[in-house]
């Protein structure tokens, strides 16, 4: 069973090599990777004759380039991004903040039956938006008139609360993970120490959850950001957010694809930006969460 | 301050596959300023009864008290006891002030200046002033030891509950820590339980052990009165490193007989085991003694294996005539003709050679073969209580 | 986990405490708690924590599916809402159609791309094509996906450099909304310019070089490669965290074993990343619910049988027909349906104490 | 302001891109100018036209729907008719306006008993075949000597043998480029009369007919241009501006891109023909406006309906929209030659039917289900399925 | 089978900050089934250098040769070692059975019957054998160990590599797989290197230990000579368990003045102090005795505290006439006239008691004050070769 007869070849040398390689196939990746995006880009650039003539992964040279869509883009989407930013904004940070908040309660403390409420929490993870929008209408206008409570803003209000309901069940399960990960006898320390629950929400178990704020805050900001279905029904022209001005660029007969694109990117850069920027963070917090 | 009497405490957990006793009718009074050590193998519920004392973990029956209340469902939080985890349980984003600071400030109303003179009196007393500003990560085990000890003391509790503080030091800190604490403990005064599974702790630090073993209470009594006077086989085998030899022998008139070898009774002894059939027979390894000629007391062994270990050696002895059965196959089971003696480090034996091994029989102790418990422990009296030599 | 930690998990987990001030009297039960749902006070101060957000998502999430299925079980189609009379004949005819159609082909159980090159016809009710797409679409694509990320966080994971920006970039993808990737991917596709076939003809590979959005028989599995660009990073990310929480001694243990690098990801590494490949598991089929914004940017309300999956379907039924009460069935269906896939792990999860 | 309710009106309509949006603008900005209302201008694009429905359906049963939507006549209407959403608008329609619009477009207005309850604001016709000049020409092919669907066939295989260009323009990724082929296929093949048939649900009765007209549909994918499955069908339309296909089957939209195309000339780079054997048909396409009830600006909308059926609304709207008005009082001058000779189609037009790809021949269920069919049909070209699956669209 | 040589090794890792030296040009054979004790304060290198041996670290400089081969660029995977890691590094998802056929299915080529039957085979060395369809969380930390040991043995490999295996046990448990594991070596004869800060692992396992400070081997000898000959005061202080007393004194003629006490030079020790002005003072606890009447090698001392452990008494000593500098403060420095001395556990004295202990000059070592190498060791003149009494 000895295995001193195998030939020994493998040298230092083979080190290198081997990491060229590894560069190599990373970088590969990074192209396949921005491919989409720089075509995205490149066609914004372009006039409206030379993306449909040009192949979209090259650049627009010569008179192709043209900066008008952006403009043009800009323009239309400029109000729509303050809408967005307007309720995004609170959606993002509430929903967080109740996941946290029930994660906490449904973790820290002990009772029976608190799986069975996590689950019903999990459970509500999977629920498919479209099955929703009929009853959500009739809610938002029916059972509570939002407008007519707070006037036309009120479909915005109605827009944050109903993310903010539908963000809670994801942001619940990646909070419970963390907490989970937590040494538990700091919060035994804690109740010894004198602090009440709520003390100990406050002031151990929030600090300790920032990580966990950074995922959860880039994750729901970036699908409630998105999020095209529920703004479409429960939100009038008046307070059009920004993927709804985005769509308004896709016309029944005719794609204004570098149109589309500028407004794209515009819609976009504020996602792309918090991964650029935040994007460190939300890997890290992923792996403190076991998320 | 105050004592704290445990009263006839059971606790007994509700299991999927139905209860365990953790802690089975457990009475302890440990007294104002005592330093009582808990000690006993994994799983014994040393843990489980510190929880319960802390609030951490409701009462099944008994009752717990602090001075003259009980406190079986007093919340955690109001009770006046500070905890000491084994992982320490420092909060990772408070420096090390904040980490002293919390439980004065939750649980007393002082203002800002006083508990902040009161953080830096308990830090100087710790030796860690100048870490106050550090976060945990950024110390070392033993530091952050020491703040995880800095954060019970400054809060200047009725009890201090420690939960294997020191099991994750390495041997010199440890030994470093031990020490401190017992000097700690003696100049602050505070009621004290300690929980340990480590037998020098166990020996050295507590004024009394608490020996506990499958929920049950062992013994409790001084350390040497525990290492001396085992009550009962449990707490002769636990305490003592290495462990006590045992033998399982029957009474056959003035002789005990083993299964190897006879030992013949002396009148204290013969005594002891009047009216029983069989008993266990325990020796401690530093009361074997070399050399002399074989005699009733004395066998001839070989010596199997030696152990330096500097200042002593601990020697395996196995009896002379007999067969080896044990080769390659390492065995938990102490085979019925070994021995284990430990010699001073400047005596030297070696392996192989054939030696004269005395059993004194002032030294012997002796249980019930079936309950375990003592029916004769050594003679102390030639414990030499005063200087030697 | 050691046994031991295991213990003192345990005893964490079921620990209670009840209430009472410090001068209560004497409290000894005597006994211990029996069955049943524990009200005590850890119930009553964590109610507080929960209860907000949990009124939100009974109100809204369970309100709103539960009214779904009410509409359900009605006839309900057209703009007049009708309650009455409530029974299953949405579900009956949902099913029927789907089973009416799966026991006749031998290849069924295989993708839907996978069927077609072998010469199967895309037929037939699209009850049983949206229900069998959805299913491979959620499968198919979670575990490519996973797949994917964990080859990429092995790769980030080689110690080596400008590891962040690695990481961001493939993470970026994951930014961006399903009505600007859906647009990206179409040019991608194309046949006549598309990068996709250029890079397959340049390689050689024109057998590759399909009408990827075109053709029926690939449309699902270009959308699937879509969405994995788009959410391998996420997969990476979590793998990536995996990965670091697996104790260094583990890979040297197995290099010591003789394991060469490939054998000890597939027999030591990998099989300890089950709990990370849930948790991505979990997420990614979220996304792969969420999908239908790309399928319906790309190939509108109607994707066709190669396609189509129950969301969109379910759109369609309910918004462009106004088939209220089918649509409702459909989403009650997508909805049991990705429950049945992710309850056995969250119970595995639950076992094992994880959850 | 009491009965006559909001000021505001509120239009929700989905053109939001290129000349559509010019067209809508300048309705509304007629419109402003004109009454003392102002325009709540929502979109509700994408989709092609199902975002809007989702809106309005969802909005409709809420019973809080906006002042005004933009509509499909004719059949289309009928899941709001049912559910009696839709106002009569008698009053709208003066003597004046009933004299003005032509017959046929006027009874997609109308409900089956003859209550008014849409105001149409542009006509497209469907069946034009589009060509590129060169290339027809060198590949020796005449588009005006075609005189069947059949012809076309042969001329997109000449096409292909002397050419390096496709046969036609088209796209598969959407249904309704491929429901309408064969519709004009069909009324080429079988007559007008044949089709209205099928459109009242006789399609058993037209078997044959239908069968051949989904088999040369099918013959025709041939000739596709290869990215037709990828493509939407603007995009498909650069390869007849870039000389790389010869035909393209579409609504007079599509002149609309060949207008803003660079160097290329209505007559000399592209013409256009009706489609082979639909000369005397004018398939119409049209859009409307309704009043839904309970309506928030009654009078509002009943004046912007108004507006829209006038002349002036109809030729600010339809000069952008590059669609010929349905009142037949209208000026041509501004409209530019090619809709010019439109107009003298549409005038000399002995039949103008409804469509199904566009709304107004069927209901929105018996749509869906021909678009279910079609969904089938661009998959697996299976005529025998694809019949089938139309037979039992309309039950 | 193999003898190792390690061959002016050295390991630099790049650190962001620099060079780390971890490993410092160090040589040391290691014979053909020999038990080697890696031993030295944490961070020191033995980690690294164990790694190395197993290729799982590069070697910065030197040559690391198995038998005639140099191994240092061979990768783990066709190295024909084992190792035994701190943390046991079992695979949690295979079962036992799994983790001990894992090597062997990916080292060699035998069949899966002769697997596993060398698997069932070593497992019944290990007495593992029941257990072989357990998964690693369901086992004790000792039946891990052992699996983890059964693990290294079922490929036996020319080389065991053991880093710390035992750190993770129980006292009990470890004593108890000390001796196991010593047996189970001179079984087998297999080379094995194994790394330990415990003390009594350190001395009692090996044929040799090697003690490492700050990347430099320091000296490598049987553990009775490193214990009574220590090459320097690192060894010195290193090695023995409480550690060795050390006071810096001067020279002072014939005898060395210290801050707090003086002591008369023996002619042996003057020999030794020839010309040096100051030098380390070293006594090992065990060395000093208690009794008799104060004289030039007696010192009048007070029992500062007791530390029983049954079998011996740790006592803390001050010097009769010293302040007392330490009051409630814990302290890490010994203070300069602080002695710790162990007695037999059946002698006793008392915290508080005065006392006289002697200083044997037989028993005394002595350092350079500034390289802390050793000047002059203990006579071993009066260690007994052969059974005492
Ligand atoms: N929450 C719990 N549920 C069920 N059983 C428990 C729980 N907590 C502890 N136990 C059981 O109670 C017994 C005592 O556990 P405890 O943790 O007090 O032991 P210990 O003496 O502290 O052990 P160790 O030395 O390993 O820390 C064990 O058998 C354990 O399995
Ligand atoms: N990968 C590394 N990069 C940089 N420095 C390292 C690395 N590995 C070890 N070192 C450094 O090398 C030195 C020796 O480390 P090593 O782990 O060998 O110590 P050790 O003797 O095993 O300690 P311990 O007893 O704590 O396990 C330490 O200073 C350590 O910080
Ligand atoms: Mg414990
Ligand atoms: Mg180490």
């Amino acid at each position: 069973m000895s295995t001193s007869d195998r030939t020994i070849v493998e040298r230092a040398t083979t080190v290198p090599r081997k990491r060229i390689g590894l560069y190599a196939v990373l970088l590969a990746m990074v192209v396949l990777y921005l491919l989409p995006l720089e075509t995205g880009l490149f066609t914004a650039f372009k006039t409206q004759s030379a993306f449909q003539t040009t192949i979209p992964v090259l650049p627009p040279i010569g008179n192709q380039f043209t900066i008008g869509p952006w403009g043009q883009a800009l323009d239309r989407l400029w109000p729509a991004l303050g809408y967005s930013v307007a309720f995004v904004v609170p959606a993002t940070a509430f929903s967080a903040l109740f996941g946290s908040l029930a994660a906490y309660g449904l973790t820290i403390t002990k009772w029976r039956g608190q799986i069975v409420v996590m689950l019903i929490f999990v459970a509500g993870i999977f629920i498919p938006y479209q099955a929703v929008l009929v009853p959500l209408t009739r809610f938002w206008t029916g059972i509570v008139d939002i407008r007519g409570l707070l006037g036309p803003e009120g479909s915005l209000v109605a827009l944050t609360i109903t993310h903010i309901a539908y963000g809670i069940p994801i942001c619940t399960l990646l909070f419970r993970g963390h907490f989970k990960g937590l040494d538990q006898s700091m919060f035994e320390a804690a109740r010894l120490d004198g602090a009440t629950i709520r003390t100990i929400y406050r002031r151990i178990a929030f600090p300790l959850a920032i990580p966990m704020f950074a995922v959860t805050l880039i994750y729901q900001f970036t699908n409630i950001w998105n999020d095209l279905l529920f703004a479409l029904v429960l939100v009038r022209g008046e307070y059009e957010v920004v993927t709804m001005a985005l769509q308004s660029f896709t016309g029944s007969m005719v794609g204004q694809y570098n149109l589309l694109m500028a407004g794209a990117f515009i819609t976009a850069l504020p996602t792309i930006a918090v991964y650029v920027l935040f994007g460190k963070q939300f890997a890290e917090g992923v792996s403190g969460g076991g998320a | 301050m105050a004592g704290l009497t445990i009263d006839n405490v059971t606790k007994i957990f509700e299991d999927d596959d139905g209860e365990i006793v953790a802690i089975d009718d457990v009475s302890i009074d440990v007294a104002d300023e005592e330093f009582l050590v808990l000690v006993g193998p994994s799983g014994c519920g040393k843990s489980t009864l510190l929880r319960m004392i802390a609030g951490l973990e409701t009462v099944t029956s008994g009752t717990i008290s602090l001075g003259d209340e009980i406190i079986n469902d007093v919340k955690p939080q109001y009770l006046d006891v500070a905890m000491v985890f084994q992982s320490y349980a420092l909060y990772p984003h408070m420096s090390v002030r904040g980490n002293m600071a919390f439980g004065l400030e939750e649980s007393t109303a002082l203002s800002d200046d006083e508990i902040d003179q009161q953080v830096t009196e308990s830090a100087e007393m710790m030796e860690i002033a100048d870490l106050l500003d550090r976060k945990p990560s950024e110390l070392s085990g033993g530091q952050q030891q020491r703040v995880a000890l800095g954060r019970a003391i400054v809060r200047d509790p009725e009890v201090f509950l420690m939960d294997e503080p020191l099991a994750n030091l390495d041997a010199k800190l440890r030994a470093q820590m031990r020490t401190e604490l017992q000097r700690l403990q003696e100049d602050l005064g505070v009621t004290t339980i300690y929980v340990t599974h480590d037998q020098t702790e166990a020996m050295t630090m507590g004024d009394r052990i608490a020996i506990l073993n499958d929920g049950r209470l062992q013994q409790i009594g001084d350390p040497l009165t525990c290492y001396h006077q085992p009550a009962n086989q449990f707490v002769a085998g636990f305490i003592g490193e290495p462990a006590m030899n045992f033998f399982a022998m029957d009474v056959e008139g003035d002789r005990l007989v083993g299964e190897r070898f006879e030992y013949p009774l002396t009148d204290a002894l013969g005594a002891a085991v009047e009216g029983r059939d069989a008993v266990t027979f325990g020796i401690r390894p530093e009361d074997i003694r070399f050399g002399g000629a074989a005699g009733e007391h004395a066998f001839e062994m070989d010596v199997d294996v030696v152990e330096p270990k500097g200042d002593e050696n601990i020697v395996h002895l196995r009896l002379a005539d007999a067969d080896d059965e044990y080769g390659a196959h390492v065995s938990e089971e102490r085979s019925p003709d070994a021995f284990v003696a430990t010699i001073s480090g400047m005596e030297s034996v070696e392996a192989g050679e054939s030696i004269v091994a005395t059993i004194p029989p002032t030294a012997i102790h002796l249980f019930d073969a079936t309950t375990g418990e003592a029916i004769h422990n050594r003679s102390l009296d030639n414990v030499d209580v005063s200087p030697v030599e | 986990m050691s046994a031991i930690d295991r213990i003192v998990d345990r005893v964490r987990r079921y620990r209670s405490d009840e209430e009472s001030t410090s001068d209560a009297p004497l409290a000894t039960d005597g006994g211990h708690r029996t069955g049943g749902l524990d009200l005590g006070p850890e119930f009553v101060q964590a109610l507080p924590f929960w209860l907000p957000a949990g009124l939100l998502v009974a109100l809204f999430v369970y309100g709103a599916i539960g009214w779904n299925f009410l509409v359900s079980l009605t006839d309900w189609s057209g703009l007049q809402a009708s309650y009455w009379p409530l029974d299953f004949g949405m579900y009956t005819r949902f099913f029927e159609r789907v089973f009416a159609q799966s026991g006749d082909h031998a290849l069924s159980w295989l993708p839907a791309p996978l069927a077609d090159l072998f010469g199967r016809l895309l037929t037939g009710p699209i009850e049983y094509w949206s229900f069998r797409n959805t299913i491979v679409l959620l499968i198919v694509f979670t575990v490519l996906t996973l797949i994917v990320g964990l080859l990429l966080a092995i790769l980030i994971d080689q110690q080596i450099r400008f590891e962040n920006t690695f990481r961001t970039i493939y993470l970026l993808p994951m930014s961006l909304s399903f009505v600007v990737t859906a647009v990206f991917w179409q040019w991608m596709y194309n046949p006549r310019y598309g990068i996709i076939n250029s890079a397959l003809e340049t390689v050689g590979l024109d057998f590759f070089a399909v009408d990827w959005i075109g053709a029926a028989q690939f449309k699902l599995l270009a959308v699937i490669i879509a969405l994995t660009w788009q959410f391998s990073g996420y997969g990476m990310v979590v793998y990536l965290a995996g990965l670091r929480a697996i104790p260094n001694d583990q890979f040297e243990a197995a290099r010591v074993d003789g394991a060469g690098t490939i054998k000890m990801y597939l027999r030591v590494i990998i099989p300890q990343l089950r709990a990370a490949t849930l948790s991505a598991a979990v997420v990614l089929m979220v996304f792969a619910l969420k999908a239908f914004d790309f399928l319906y940017v790309i190939f509108g309300s109607r994707p066709g049988p190669g396609a189509d999956i129950l969301s969109v379907m379910m759109y369609r039924t309910a918004f462009d027909t106004s088939q209220f009460a089918y649509g409702a069935a459909i989403a009650t269906i997508l909805f049991v349906l990705a429950l049945g896939v992710i309850m056995p792990y969250l119970y595995i999860q639950y076992q094992r104490g994880d959850l | 302001d009491g009965d006559g309710g909001s000021n505001e009106l509120e239009l929700v309509h989905w053109w939001t891109a290129g000349g559509e949006e010019d067209a809508i603008q300048a309705l509304i900005d007629g419109y402003e100018e004109e009454y003392d209302y102002t325009v709540n201008n929502n979109p509700a694009p994408g989709g092609a036209g199902s975002a809007l429905d989702t809106v309005i359906q969802n909005r409709v049963l809420n019973e809080n729907p906006p002042g005004t939507f933009q509509i499909w006549p004719g059949k289309a209407m009928n899941t709001y008719l049912d559910s009696d959403v839709l106002a009569d608008i008698g009053s709208v329609w003066t003597d004046e306006m009933q004299s003005a619009y032509q017959d046929g477009v006027m009874e997609l207005a109308q409900t089956d008993d003859g209550t008014f309850v849409a105001v149409p604001v542009n006509i497209h016709r469907l069946n034009n075949l589009f060509y590129n000049v060169s290339v027809v020409e060198d590949a020796g092919v005449d588009p005006a000597s075609l005189e069947t669907p059949g012809d076309v066939l042969t001329a997109m295989e000449t096409v292909e043998a002397e050419t390096d260009a496709a046969g036609m323009a088209h796209q598969t990724s959407a249904q309704w480029s491929t429901v309408q082929l064969w519709e004009d296929i069909l009324v080429g093949q079988a007559g007008v009369d044949t089709y209205l048939d099928v459109l009242d649900g006789n399609v058993a009765a037209n078997e044959q007919a239908v069968k051949d007209a989904l088999q040369l549909t099918a013959d025709y994918r041939e000739y596709f241009i290869e990215d037709a499955g990828s493509v939407s069908w603007d995009t498909g339309n650069q390869s007849v501006i870039q000389d790389e296909a010869a035909f393209l089957h579409q609504g007079d939209w599509a002149a609309g891109q060949y207008k803003s195309a660079e160097d290329f000339e209505y007559g000399t780079d592209w013409d256009y023909v009706p489609f082979p054997g639909t000369g005397d048909v004018y398939h119409v396409v049209s859009d409307a406006f309704v009043m839904p009830q309970p309506n928030p600006s009654p009078d509002a909308t009943e004046a912007w309906l108004s507006y829209a059926g006038s002349v002036d609304g109809q030729i600010a709207f339809n000069t952008n929209k590059g669609s010929i008005p349905p009142r037949t009082d209208v000026s041509m001058d501004e409209f530019g030659p090619f809709l010019t000779s439109q107009s003298e189609d549409f005038g000399a037009s002995t039949a103008q039917p409804p469509t199904i790809a566009h709304g107004t021949g069927v209901t929105p269920t018996v749509k869906g289900n021909v678009e279910d069919a079609f969904a089938d049909f661009i998959a697996n070209w299976n005529v025998d399925d694809t019949y089938s699956g139309i037979e039992s669209a309309f039950n």
